[in-house]
């Protein structure tokens, strides 16, 4: 029913619970949808590591253009890291509300939106409450 | 500077960094989440055994190197920035084996450059940008003056307890920000009072 | 340093380590601070269950204000059902987005505001990005 | 209906929903996250074990019974939504053993009124409340029409399929929800045709 979608959501968190907690919410919503997870350190600390992020966008094909989600502003750092190492893939890092905007965004990506239009929606189409 | 001094730096450096650990992890309470110390012993532990592995390194990709594993290893904000910061100095020295005058200040600002575009941020905002800015600044053509310098280092940081903080995690603490020591300035300032440290000894 | 704090956050979400996740990224950011979370349904499903938001909420000092954040509409409506079986307590929900504007709960929660307060700063006072 | 024919009524429904748990999450799966008919077979199994210990209770205390189990038990957005139809329906129907005419009016309008506080909702949005709504109207003063209330339910649900969601999940679809039934207004509908058939079978 879903239209192929070329778009993977990868979600970037200090805690590894909150990214995966986030993928397992999300993918129910499309279990179709490509949705990644990356959290905390090698130790268990609470922390972003570049080495985590870089091993999931390594599980995504390099063809699909990968939606990027973080919790906080560090995150945003070091994602924006991998990016730069990356300039091949097409990596776009979303400042919507990481689970707010992410659910949206597995919704959008489902009906075969552009990465840009996915994260237009994610950052403007999220609405909360009433 | 040379590689060998380059290494001593670091080793003095991350030495220093554990001693202050707890000061540094109980400032950053004040103004963010209080890991700020053990991301920085950390990151500079990983630097330091990295050290005996990257034995025939140039000077330039030490600095690489170093500005990779705290990217890798700190986990807070100061990795990305730290390592930023290193990356660049590695990328300006460039087939220089011994840094002078004009290589210091080339370095410094590139670096200084690559911290204000990783952290969206300008000097002012109560970041360790705060210490390194004016750092740079204190480079001049000539040798550099390393009395100069650590006081440039010093002065930054304690600036930094007027400031209303404006990025990183402080931010949220609007006027609340004021009256509290940035933790990456001050961990910034151990950095270069090592490093005046081991130049000095070195001049000897 | 801190000021004695009167408010305490309530996570719920639809998967537990989401919500666990959470409570640990933001209890970072202030141990002082009463931070509880519950999510997912008994046999582990994803879901919510207004037996998890009640036994969390019995944790809670029955003095103490509490803010609730929900991830998405399903668990506010839950939450709002517990609210009004409690109504001698004073339990506010929020529309905010649940890990940003907890974020900023946490630290405005630290100094000392009223519920009325950290609700407004979860909602409004949340950036990311710039 | 007195309160065996409400047990029977819930226990027909039960095994209807059950029966059907696949095609209404394949319904959800469309229009949300695919969990309906696991839902809403967890709450009513819970309900119907609930039965057994429930013996003495009145009419009135076994719809509240039913409601709050619901709520705890369903898990998705269904449970509030249904567990409030039914605690209304149990408020209104208080120290009434049989519920005829006015009664049935009665206990579906406040339940139709409870939802659409819970869901913030009202008709024409494509949720359950499209299926309660018209049943509640097709309640006269009168004895129930148990075939109109049926087909009330019928047409309520098929309604749902040209409309646009704007409220639970399918909502974020937009326009892209028309031409989905939506799974709760189905669910709905086996609860109403149950109610319709346990009602008949007690006239005969
Ligand atoms: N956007 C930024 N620009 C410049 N410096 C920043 C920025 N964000 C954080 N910092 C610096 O990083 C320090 C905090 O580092 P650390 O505690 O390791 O990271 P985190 O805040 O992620 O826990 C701050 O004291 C500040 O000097
Ligand atoms: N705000 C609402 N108002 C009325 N009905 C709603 C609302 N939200 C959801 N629904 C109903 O609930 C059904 C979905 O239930 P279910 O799948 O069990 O919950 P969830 O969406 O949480 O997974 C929808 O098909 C719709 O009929
Ligand atoms: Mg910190
Ligand atoms: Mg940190
Ligand atoms: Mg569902
Ligand atoms: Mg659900």
């Amino acid at each position: 029913m879903m239209e192929e979608n070329n778009v993977a959501l990868l979600f970037v968190s200090h805690v590894e619970a909150l990214a995966e907690g986030a993928r397992e919410l999300l993918q129910q919503a499309n279990p179709d949808v490509g949705i990644y997870s990356c959290g905390g350190l090698e130790d268990g600390e609470i922390g972003t590591s570049i080495d985590r992020i870089e091993a999931s966008l390594n599980k995504i094909d390099s063809e699909t253009d990968v939606l990027v989600f973080y919790d906080i502003g560090s995150a945003k750092m070091n994602a924006e890291m991998v990016q730069e190492m990356h300039e091949e893939r097409n990596i776009v890092i979303s400042d919507a509300p990481m689970i707010e905007g992410g659910y949206v965004a597995v919704i959008t990506a489902g009906l075969g939106a552009s990465l840009e239009e996915v994260k237009r929606d994610a950052e403007e189409g999220y609405s909360k409450g009433e | 500077m040379n590689v060998e001094q380059a290494k001593q730096w670091l080793r003095q450096t991350s030495a220093r960094l554990s001693e202050h650990k707890d000061e540094l992890s109980t400032l950053d309470h004040a103004l963010g989440d209080g890991d700020h110390g053990v991301n920085m012993h950390r990151g500079f532990q990983a630097v330091v055994e990295g050290l005996d592995e990257w034995e025939d390194l140039s000077l330039s990709s030490l600095m690489q190197k170093v500005g990779s594993t705290l990217v890798s290893k700190v986990g807070g904000a100061a990795g990305p920035l730290y390592g930023t910061a290193f990356m660049r100095m590695g990328a300006a020295w460039k087939g220089i084996e011994q840094v002078n005058g004009s290589a210091w200040s080339e370095g410094l600002s590139k670096a200084v450059e690559g911290i204000a575009q990783r952290g969206k941020t300008s000097t002012g905002d109560g970041t360790l940008l705060d210490v390194w800015s004016p750092v740079a600044e204190a480079f001049t053509e000539g040798e550099p003056s390393w009395d100069n310098i650590e006081s440039a280092a010093y002065k930054g940081m304690e600036a930094t307890e007027e400031m209303v903080v404006k990025k990183g995690r402080g931010a949220l603490l609007g006027e609340q920000s004021v009256g509290h020591i940035d933790p990456g300035a001050v961990s910034s300032y151990y950095l270069f009072q090592e490093l005046a440290n081991t130049m000095k000894a070195g001049e000897q």
